[in-house]
């Protein structure tokens, strides 16, 4: 099997970020654009399946395990040129979450038996890290898995789970030692969503969207191979898991969408020229671009290959905010549009509520920015506990 | 108008306990939740109890029927209703009823039929003043973002040439609405050449009863909103402990208290003054201060019981949301405070006048 | 002896208030209106005896020793009126904190002996609170006292206190029992300054000023009977003491007096006409109107005669933050001129940065924003601790 | 121009070992305080130092006797400059040397001359473009805000007819100064018919530069401050605790260290702009917007210090009041951050031209 991606290598970065763009432009299925909400995965799967077929869909997994093997640097280019054209989240878990852990800590069999499934779209993965009692405070969770004979015994509920209905596998941190610290009783289980016993409530949100589920799980019975790693062990995988993933929550994709719209409304309503106007956006904007200039420090360090300490809690928490108050203005300039459930004149450019629920949780998930100022606090400006 | 009667502590007592009917203090939202996203958004069987309350002849003379209350009663029932996140368009019925033809009025005040204001002919402005046209008792008008319109019998609506009430089921009449994001909805009415009744008076007192009213109302909203979070602080642990003993939640909710209290004092004073019966310049002062604070403060506290629940609130069961939708509707309705501001600005005296 | 203030009883509160007014505009010192700093007594010695010969000086005290005897109500129209009046605050601890305590908690003799001084402004007072490691934390104090004999010997040291070298009387709070709970063993002493072994430094503060000192105590000697109240009571007395003050500290002067020159600032600078100044000043003008609003409230309840709860923090929290607000608008207009020691063009009602300089300290005096903040959330909102 | 030295991560640390000398890292701030409100208001020992540590020429090309150093390695000073509080007007002096002639260019680089430049006519104005007139070789000028005026030997001045190199002994020649608040002053000059050379160039890339390195001395004013605000959180107690361990505080502290990493990359994304050549217009939004947050980022972390220290804070012996005083006089220098967000404004191209 000769070495689909060999011809990358020859390119330089602006070389591969012109080819990116241009497939991107032929390929990607244009009414997927800038979707309003992340997508459910029959909407995803045309987008899914054609990255499949140009084996692009895991720019991380080593080649041998039929990724693409890129750099952290190639990475980044291709992250922000599909940012940049808009495209749609995919049901990615299998891919960032799931591949890595096998990959790194799974045993032969599970590789081969996951990886190519993954890379085929025939298994979609969802994660199950969230309860209703272990939500910033993750390490307290008490979903229990008990070993009885060949199989794990499963018992307990997560939340948060996104897009479970779309998905046929769930990876899972359940308890396996209830006598250890908190952190040290937790392991990696694989379960099948078929398996009897698990049971999936979709959960409306601010949105009005369903794509987050509870999962309850009522005497699992998952085959005892289906623990990846070491038992009592994953916790630290799973921490591991999340760093190169925590610059992207600091991404400033989301809060330039938002004000170019913001920007749109203003000369919508008619407000674009006013002096307030001008120096509220203006405002923002700077921000914008001074937040563009630090995501760009620690995309920096990354292509460089550094690992990311606790420090890049601030792009995440800078991010989510700034996004937040352009939605603010949004809604402060709407006048009465402000209150309406759709778009304003039909128009899905201009729907100042929208954006500003869908910016609320921002602030909330991937860990609350309550938790990112703990973490800059203690790890970064070494304050006392 | 007759003078008002003066609000004291019982007459407010009175109040709260007839809106408790309605609106049960720490009563649950079922009914609130069923309504959402239909039309009308309101349940007749209620209006009809609103009526038998006496709420909509509130602002109307004794001696015509009314109760003959003041703003400041108007406002003591606004917080109320708005604690209940109670949908019915009481207020903006009440406001307008004392300038009803007699005929018209006790159908209105015993809730057999909803007369609501039309008056906005374009966004975010607070100008009754009108392009409409009442001509040998012929109404063409164009009026948009009525609350809840469809359950309206008629309308009150204002033209260059006065008032003028009009059926909602008159001939040359249409009524097109949009879901609003607390699930009600906008109408925008249209009438070309409709048959129509010319009333004396002006509207403007009445909307700035409406617009003080609504910060009133934004207030009852911050209240219960700010009532539930406390309670998800006290009882919530996280990482061992109750959330309510973290330090920044802690300060952060002295915060909210501070703006709610802000915006209680900035209303009690500004409907005072309207009872006082203050000049129509320094009303209208009076009364943009109180919406501009009501509905900063009003975003800024749901915004923040969602922060403060953190995910449970994201959830559309969990009553959280349902305050910061009624914010978003509320906050710039009768004026954004962006607008209260400009005006505030444009009509209140210079501020050191005493400073000599 | 007949009562001077008999006639006083005789107005309503509106013919109280004209009264009040018509005597400052025709016995206030002008030249002493709105002082840019805290006076030292020998600049405010003509408005002290003024007021002392009117037998305004103590509107609090019971007229049978020698004050107004006026009631809340009465006592908030003076002060209203002296507010208005721009009227220099008097070296008033004698007035406010010492004699309020005599009447209470003092033996006859005591009475006897400090109240005609006061009122005669022969003593002037001074407060021994605050410590180098007992500021916020006040009831961790360490100076102590203890009984040899017939006299309490002190050692240690008390800062922040306020023109102690216009002085020559210093209440104090010392300890007097170590092995109590920390507010268990404190008591009130009354001190002479020139009593042997106290020493005075002092401070200059950000403004240049030095109306703060250091006061060390080394060995001093205090006759027995200087002893106010109870041993080891202090602690709540100086509590009860602090009531009636709090309202105070939140009083709209500070910022309404800054928010006028904000506005003479911007014609001065040429903004005053521009919208975004317009914007900022406005909401500046709300944030001042409704703080009145909320003032009033308190206000119209002092006049009530209740007592006012921990809820009063707030007052003290918003003022101390819109002044700082308005005095930074005012350097964000100003220009280069932000950055000069003295006021502009000669003229003390343009000084941005001396405005500026003095509000920091607003937000930190009194118990800190930190600390009203954690009374609100604990004793108000009922939080957990 | 000469493309000046890349800046490497070898050079930056060159120059913090140099900038030692003067400022050393933890060093007091006895020389500073000794220096304050006295004029002229810094050390003419201390000046013929930096003339041999070579900053005076480091924007000097090497073939013109100077270091060849780059706007990245002028801005690395000025973070070091700033968080030793230097007084000594470094900066201004070392953006105009490249502008002077040889025969004044030795003696300046060698500290022996202090030639500052004056090219301000009116408040809050970022305009070198100039009522001043030079004609057959005599000044008439009028320029306001000239720091630490009263050091220099002679100024370099924008006139309407180009720059001129004026001494500040020259016949015709005033100098005022009035005392700014962190103990330096700013310098009123008024020249009439004095005699003067005309130089050639102009002043507005240097102009640039002495903003952004503006931006930069503040990020040294921020992370020195901070650096003192954090040890005292670490050590200081109350209620048995050492305060760092108060969330409000830790949140508090965690805000402003984004705001001053924010400060850094936008200085760093500007200096490197700069120095790879960018249109004038660019160089403007990128200067623009550095100033504009190192001006609000500094006025907030000084006046956080203080509230975060407390009370110790307020005494003008602890050192927290100097930093604040320093930003106080910088942020309005070479434009508030008002006015540098009304320039980007103006020059900036549409935000959203790549959002297709």
């Amino acid at each position: 099997m000769t070495d689909p991606h060999a011809a990358l290598d020859q390119l330089d970065d602006a070389g591969f970020r012109a080819l990116v763009r241009g497939w991107l432009r032929a390929n990607y299925p244009p009414e997927l654009r800038n979707p309003p909400h992340r997508l459910h995965l029959a909407a995803a799967r045309p987008w899914y399946d054609r990255l499949a077929a140009q084996g692009w869909l895991a720019p991380g997994w080593p080649r041998e395990h039929g990724g693409m093997g890129l750099s952290a640097a190639r990475q980044m280019i291709m992250i922000e040129e599909f940012e940049r054209h808009g495209c749609a989240r995919l049901p990615d878990h299998g891919i960032v979450m799931v591949g890595p852990l096998l990959i790194q800590h799974g045993s032969e069999a599970q590789r081969a038996r996951f990886l190519p499934k993954i890379l085929s779209g025939d298994h979609i993965w969802c994660q199950g890290y969230s309860e209703p009692n272990a939500g910033s405070d993750l390490a307290s969770l008490r979903t229990e898995a008990v070993l009885e004979g060949a199989h794990w015994v499963v018992n307990g509920q997560k939340t948060w789970t996104t897009l479970a209905t779309d998905a046929n596998w769930i990876f899972l941190l359940a308890r396996t030692d209830k006598t250890a610290r908190k952190q040290d009783g937790i392991s990696f289980l694989l379960v099948p969503m078929d398996s009897p016993g698990i049971s999936v409530r979709p959960i409306v949100n601010l949105e009005l969207q369903d794509e987050f589920c509870e999962v309850f799980f009522d005497n699992v019975r998952v085959p005892r191979e289906n623990l990846v790693g070491a038992v009592n062990r994953g916790w630290s995988m799973a921490k591991a898991l999340l760093g190169f993933e925590r610059i992207f929550l600091g991404s400033p994709r989301q809060s330039a969408y938002a004000l170019a719209r913001l920007r749109r409304l203003a000369e919508h309503v008619g407000v674009a020229e006013e002096a307030g106007f001008i120096e509220r956006h203006t405002r923002l904007r700077l921000d914008l671009a001074d937040h563009q200039a630090l995501y760009e420090v620690f995309a920096a360090r990354l292509r460089r290959g550094e690992v990311l300490g606790a420090e890049v809690s601030m792009l995440k928490l800078h991010q989510s905010e700034l996004f937040q108050r352009i939605t603010e203005a949004m809604l402060e300039i709407a006048g009465e549009a402000a209150g309406l459930l759709e778009p304003m004149a039909g128009n899905r450019d201009l729907h100042p509520s929208g954006l500003f629920i869908q910016a609320r949780p921002t602030s909330i998930y991937g860990g609350s920015n309550e938790i990112q100022r703990n973490i800059l606090a203690r790890d970064v400006l070494r304050l006392p506990g | 108008m007759t003078t008002p009667i003066p609000l004291d502590d019982e007459a407010i007592r009175l109040l709260r306990d007839s809106a408790a009917a309605i609106a049960p203090p720490g009563g649950d939202f079922r009914r609130i939740r069923a309504l959402r996203y239909h039309l009308p958004g309101i349940d007749p069987a209620v209006w009809r109890q609103i009526g038998e309350l006496g709420w909509l002849g509130l602002r109307v003379a004794e001696a015509a029927g009314g109760a003959g209350l003041g703003v400041q009663a108007l406002c003591a029932l606004a917080r109320e209703l708005g604690a209940g996140l109670v949908p019915e368009p009481i207020l903006a019925a009440a406001v307008i009823a004392p300038l009803l033809p007699p005929a018209t009025l006790a159908a209105v005040l015993d809730g057999t039929r909803i007369i609501l204001p039309a008056w906005q002919e374009r966004a975010n402005s607070l100008d009754a003043a009108s392009a409409s046209v009442l001509h040998d008792g012929r109404l063409s008008a164009h009026k948009v973002f009525v609350p809840m319109a469809a359950c309206a019998h008629g309308f009150l609506v204002s033209t260059r040439d006065g008032l003028a009430l009009l059926a909602a089921d008159a001939e040359g009449v249409s009524l097109t609405t949009e879901p609003t994001q607390d699930g009600g909805h906008f109408g925008t009415l249209r009438a070309t050449k409709a048959l129509s009744t010319p009333v004396a008076g002006a509207l403007g007192p009445a909307l700035e009863e409406a617009t003080l009213a609504t910060a009133a109302y934004l207030l009852g909203v911050m209240d219960r909103v700010f009532a539930l979070t406390l309670d998800y602080l006290r009882t919530r642990e996280q990482f061992g402990r109750k959330i309510g003993s973290f330090q920044a939640l802690q300060h952060r909710a002295a915060d909210l208290h501070l703006q709610i209290e802000l915006t209680r004092a900035s209303i009690d004073a500004a409907a005072a003054t309207l009872d006082a019966g203050a000049s129509a310049t320094v009303a209208a002062c009076a009364v943009s201060r109180a919406k501009a604070r009501a509905a900063e403060a009003a975003l800024l506290v749901t915004r923040q019981a969602i922060q403060l629940h953190g995910g449970i609130a994201y959830t559309d069961e969990y009553d959280a949301g349902l305050f910061l939708r009624k914010a978003m509707v509320l906050a710039n309705l009768h004026g954004s405070a962006a607008l209260h501001r400009a005006r505030y600005a444009r009509l209140a005296p210079p501020e050191d006048a005493d400073d000599d």
